[in-house]
């Protein structure tokens, strides 16, 4: 039994530390936000470079052939930073999903790729409301119309992987490799959290080869399941660097703004808020740790690890931005500070992948807690 | 006990409806309340807005019929608040003139100066702004470091001013410097009335987490005023400012009403949301959390009007607007949050592309500063603490 | 406009808070629990002789005629001490009932005999989950058999108004007038809040007879609503009282209790959990206030009033007698010290009359939030 | 990073098993889990599961195993507090002497007194208590006013201890005085080992709450030690006690196992309690609340075994325990309040007439202890900023 990174986690660690500070750690965002989107092909690069793009593919792919539990270091430092980019979809979600689902074809084409850096990968998974994406397979293509929304970072990704209806029945959802960037019309929306870009993807007459399917047709729902608990998972890792950071924010800046002679942090209450910040940290790193251990081990609990993860710690998340404003008084509310970037980071995670309460009755679901466990148990 | 309005308090809520109606901004009460985002345009519509205001006796309604006012009461006030938060009215630009610095100087300003500023305040002529906190003057405000020295018959005035509303649409401002350094500190503090048109006053605006510019740094070099700007005495700056402080009840009023529209907003988004085909509002969880804030919004709203009472037996506001500050910022913010919690997904989208109302985005974002500005909720708490309850005072060195 | 108490209700309270301490304040409670009872028929000779048991008795039945606005002090103040009796019950359960839907002769008979304190009500309403309460009527009389629970004070009530089932439909409910110290069985149960004894009422062929239905036969419902409604009012009065006392009781003590060197309560986390507690009672009150209000005035959101004052302040004084333990340390984990009196108090009424989730429900149902409702709003 | 045990782990936990199985009193493990109330009773049956735990090598597990432990590791340990927690065992009587007084004086005693206690500390022979807090010294334990003066060759030992837990059923207290009055508060206070068996100590139970008498006063009137009954040197007692607490992480390892526990059983309870005849588990808003606490206990568990990670990788005990002490103790009493919560019109009935289980109306009581004995929520929540945060001390005059 050990519950704390191994060595290779913690050089991971440091390494992405190292390097996210280099290239001018919360300046990234903030380039990034003012419309400096170049600062993301630099990072990229950067992470292909220090090996951090072929983590968990397969060393016949030009990859290093680890598991979810060495990319969850990388993650929590890019949420310590506030990192824009798809590194999340590309490497919890396309990665995996290819390794499990890809035919061989499908390996060589993307996974090198993928792990030099080249390839980019995001998702969409939802519908527009008003105008479902819909794929007919005509000859050797899929036809796709219809739209999605809320496609994070559909600019600079390269590819998506996109949940298209392909049939008349609600659970006739297949996944194809989409390459977006040819004609499909991207139209950005603005969200609140400006260091995540947010698109809606229009698909009019758009074709897309058979050979792009991923995993069998009408099999989309099963490999989704599986894809977005992985992804789910790295997202509730970035948030437990998104906690650690406005942590560490709020202590250093109660031990050095004074009012009164004092330190505010000599005030309990100040004091104290900083100390329930922590305790929620605490059990936040807990659950994620525990959430990518299940993922990597294949573990029978699995979903409901993932859904205590996301489900208490988007929450926490929000708790403890929200607190590191108070506790930065007038300054937290400005711009210029960086509180507010956590903040908003925070909002866009809690509802992506499943809103807190949505992941709470999956664990109702999952611990048996569901009508027909019980109806059994009364017997 | 009694929880309805007197016939005279109906026909006030009447009179004030009816000229809302007739005057409120073209499509406002349908809903089209845009206010330009840009800094000129904004202020030209509020200062459209005050000057309707003052021209239909609708602007500092407690101010003596003499000044412009109605003399109201203060229950008229909180009906004028009320009414103004159900119609979601336009911020009033001068608020600070009409509902602080005007009474104050009514109450304590020389002759001289009710002639000079009274009616103007009034009528919108000038726009007034406070200049209270300083960047290491929070919440220790008689900590105040900006200088004012007498060089002459002038007053020289040097320092930083921080989180000043509407500072770059100000004629003048109400600001508190430094003219004794020995002593205790809240000792050496005057309160001056300083032109912000002139080269020693420079206004930076400060842009918000909402990506609102209201509030402001002003920079004071070599500002400079006369004896004849000083409110009550050289020194005595600290009781002056308690003074005008304890004209704030009206804010406390406006934020109650705020959170009951707010409130009843809410509800409408439970109504109006849907998630797998069915109004978010079916959904029991909903349920539970909106009938809490029922309870809570309306558990201020009460709170609020039996502090009232007290003031109105006592004539004097007592120390619970502190509880109704600290109350209605907390549960403004969670409500606020909510909002958010429920649009989903899309609930970060801002700006034109919101799921709902855009409004929602920026006032979650706005409601940070409620539990920080006029007081934190910490210092609320330890003036509940050692005011009401009588508890110890923190340990200061 | 005016949300304080008037001259009449400062007076009540005044009388009522000085008798009360006359008798030994928390003393009362603590001599209940220790068995001496006739402490309780002290108590009451006391509040007729004051005039405190007729005070919404018509005046032709010897009461003052007022209504429950001129109670709600006096409640209060019992809560603000604990008070064992079911005075409640009486006064805001029985003499409204009887005012509105006693016949001429129930009035005469009982009316003035509540007022001069020689008859105490109580009311049982629970069924015994297998031995439903049931009547038929045989001549001039209903038989009785079946049992209810968790009846209050039966010990001491004179008479019970009972719910019974008077026909084969769950609505055939009907409400009795009983004397149960005649012979019908009275079991006590032990709660943790031993200032409110409970007991299981048993009747075996139990005769009532029939003029001691009150309304008509099958309208129980709707009379206990109207019932209900107002013993709720009551009941959330006391807990007002009861949350003022544990506010006051921490304030006090934190002021003379030293740690380090200090008052405890000049440290920010006792300081502002004082405040908190504050805050709560603010709320509660007001809530009670204008609950009591729209029961007086028959308001048209008196349900939704009553409801909110339940859920909001059952749950704030468990919160605030859970607080004023933790700020008493030690001593307040002892049986000696009165801070758990209320605590159980505060329990033993969390679900009495409706749990906090039920009245929640009811709030929904009250503001139209319930699917009638919202299926029109979306047509 | 691995979330699983090791074979000879497991092996432990078989045998562990195994053994319990065998061991426990009659009906114990299918729910007949009577501990007699009275102080007789409980004291014979709290002593006889004692000395059957010393019988069977399963008590003072960590001890060196020439003193009769089995040189257990941190996580066999853990191992066994996790199986204790899973049946419910009962209480260890000696649980002071055994976790706290054998360990210190393994550590820093003298011969003499290893000879002359530890073994029977291990087979029950003498239950041990400790003597700590005062009526004026709770959270500020340095105020400690129990004096200890030297006459001849004896201790003479005056003042009053409180809430020192099965004192009453003990032989010897490890007891803290004052010896010296000058100087630092703490740097006068010595450790004693003193018998309770003497004309000078007497004890008083305390009614707890949950109307148990777990807790007691101990009086000592002219109590008598010797010299040699003092651990480490005289006016060294403060850091002795540190020694002495530093042993205390298998307490947060029983609070921590409890509560797994307690969460299994509260989901028992939404199964088994019905409302209009549907389980309460089936109810969406119980659904929720289970499963924020499902999360929030996982995660104690999970954040406790990283401690100890720490703990057994730094090779000393960190800081990190008052987190685990303060997270468990509060989540503790809210589960247990929401336990009372489920159990509708009835979660008051206790004792021979409760709705489902006794124990949860004890337990619920018990519970506002957790957050008030070893260190206030408010004392764990200073440390836990100034050990970890590196946050400024509080003032102090």
């Amino acid at each position: 039994m050990d519950f704390a990174f191994n060595e290779e986690q913690t050089m991971f660690q440091q390494t992405t530390r190292q390097y996210l500070q280099s290239k001018g750690d919360l300046a990234i965002p903030r380039n990034y936000m003012e419309g400096k989107q170049e600062i993301l092909t630099q990072l990229w690069g950067g992470l292909a470079e220090l090996g951090f793009m072929g983590i968990n593919v397969p060393e016949q792919y030009g990859g290093i052939g680890l598991g979810h539990l060495s990319i969850l270091p990388i993650l929590e430092e890019m949420g310590r930073a506030v990192i824009p980019g798809p590194y999340p979809e590309t490497v919890a979600f396309a990665i995996p999903l290819l390794n499990e689902f890809g035919t061989e074809e499908q390996k060589k084409r993307y996974l090198p790729d993928v792990a030099s850096g080249k390839t980019k990968f995001t998702l969409a998974i939802i519908d527009d409301r008003k105008n479902q994406l819909k794929a007919d397979l005509q000859g050797d293509n899929y036809v796709l119309n219809g739209a999605k929304i809320l496609v994070a970072h559909a600019e600079f990704a390269d590819l998506m992987i996109v949940a298209v209806r392909t049939g008349a029945s609600n659970q006739d959802v297949s996944l194809l490799i989409v390459d977006h960037q040819l004609h499909a019309e991207c139209q950005p929306v603005k969200s609140i959290d400006e260091t995540r870009t947010l698109f809606t993807v229009s698909f009019s007459d758009f074709l897309v080869p058979k050979e792009n399917l991923l995993g069998q047709e009408s099999a989309g729902d099963q490999i989704l399941k599986a894809g977005l608990n992985e992804l789910t998972a790295a997202w509730s890792a970035t948030m437990v660097g998104g906690m650690d950071r406005v942590v560490d924010m709020s202590a250093q800046y109660v031990k050095t703004r004074e009012q009164f002679g004092q330190p505010v942090g000599r005030f309990q209450a100040v004091k104290h808020k900083v100390v329930d910040m922590l305790l929620a940290l605490e059990n936040a790193r807990s659950l994620s740790y525990y959430a990518s251990w299940t993922v990597e081990n294949k573990a029978g609990d699995t979903f409901e690890a993932v859904s205590m993860a996301k489900s208490y710690n988007s929450e926490a998340f929000i708790r403890t931005a929200n607190a590191n404003i108070q506790n930065h008084g007038g300054m937290g509310f400005t711009w210029e500070f960086d509180c507010h970037l956590f903040l908003k980071r925070a909002r866009s995670l809690e509802n992506y992948l499943g809103s807190p309460q949505e992941h709470r009755e999956n664990i109702a679901k999952e611990s048996g807690w569901n009508k027909e466990k019980v109806l059994q148990y009364n017997k | 006990m009694d929880f309805s309005y007197s016939e005279s308090e109906l026909l006030f809520q009447t009179e004030l409806r009816t000229w809302l109606e007739e005057n409120l901004p073209e499509g406002w009460l349908d809903g089209n309340r845009n206010i330009p985002a840009d800094n000129k345009g904004k202020g030209e519509f509020l200062r459209d807005w005050q000057r309707k205001l003052s021209e239909g006796g609708w602007a500092g309604i407690s101010w003596p019929v003499e000044y412009g006012g109605r003399g109201a009461t203060l229950i008229e006030e909180v009906i004028y608040e009320q009414e103004m938060a159900r119609v979601k009215a336009p911020p009033v630009l001068n608020i600070i003139g009409t509902a602080m610095v005007g009474p104050t100087l009514l109450d304590i300003g020389t002759e001289e100066q009710k002639e000079k500023y009274v009616r103007k305040i009034l009528n919108g002529e000038e726009i007034w702004c406070q200049g209270y906190s300083e960047p290491n003057a929070g919440s220790d405000l008689a900590s105040l470091q900006t200088k004012a020295v007498k060089q002459g018959d002038k007053w020289i005035i040097n320092g930083q001013k921080i989180w000043t509303s509407y500072a770059h649409l100000s004629d003048r401002c109400f600001l508190l410097a430094r003219t004794e350094n020995t002593g205790k500190k809240h000792e050496g503090i005057t309160a001056f009335l300083v032109k912000m048109d002139q080269p020693g006053v420079e206004t930076r605006g400060i842009r918000s987490i909402n990506d609102q510019y209201d509030f402001n740094e002003v920079y004071l070099n070599d500002a400079v005023a006369d004896d004849a700007d000083i409110v009550g005495e050289v020194n005595n700056g600290w009781k002056v400012s308690l003074t005008l402080l304890s004209h704030e009840r009206v804010g406390v009023a406006r934020q109650t009403f705020r959170l009951q529209k707010q409130f009843d907003e809410l509800v409408e988004l439970a109504e109006t949301l849907e998630k797998n085909g069915r109004p978010l509002i079916l959904d029991p969880i909903v349920q539970q959390n909106l009938a809490i804030f029922r309870a809570k919004t309306k558990a201020l709203l009460f709170s609020y009007y039996r502090h009232l009472t007290n003031s109105i037996r006592t004539g004097k506001p007592g120390p619970e607007g502190s509880m109704d500050k600290l109350a209605s910022s907390e549960l403004g913010q969670e409500m606020l949050a909510y909002a958010m919690s429920l649009q989903g997904a899309e609930n970060t989208l801002w700006k034109e592309d919101a799921l709902v109302d855009a409004s929602w985005q920026r006032d979650y974002l706005r409601s940070f500063g409620y539990t920080i500005e006029g007081g934190t909720s910490e210092i609320q708490k330890n003036i509940v603490a050692e005011r009401i309850l009588g508890l110890p005072k923190d340990i200061k060195k």
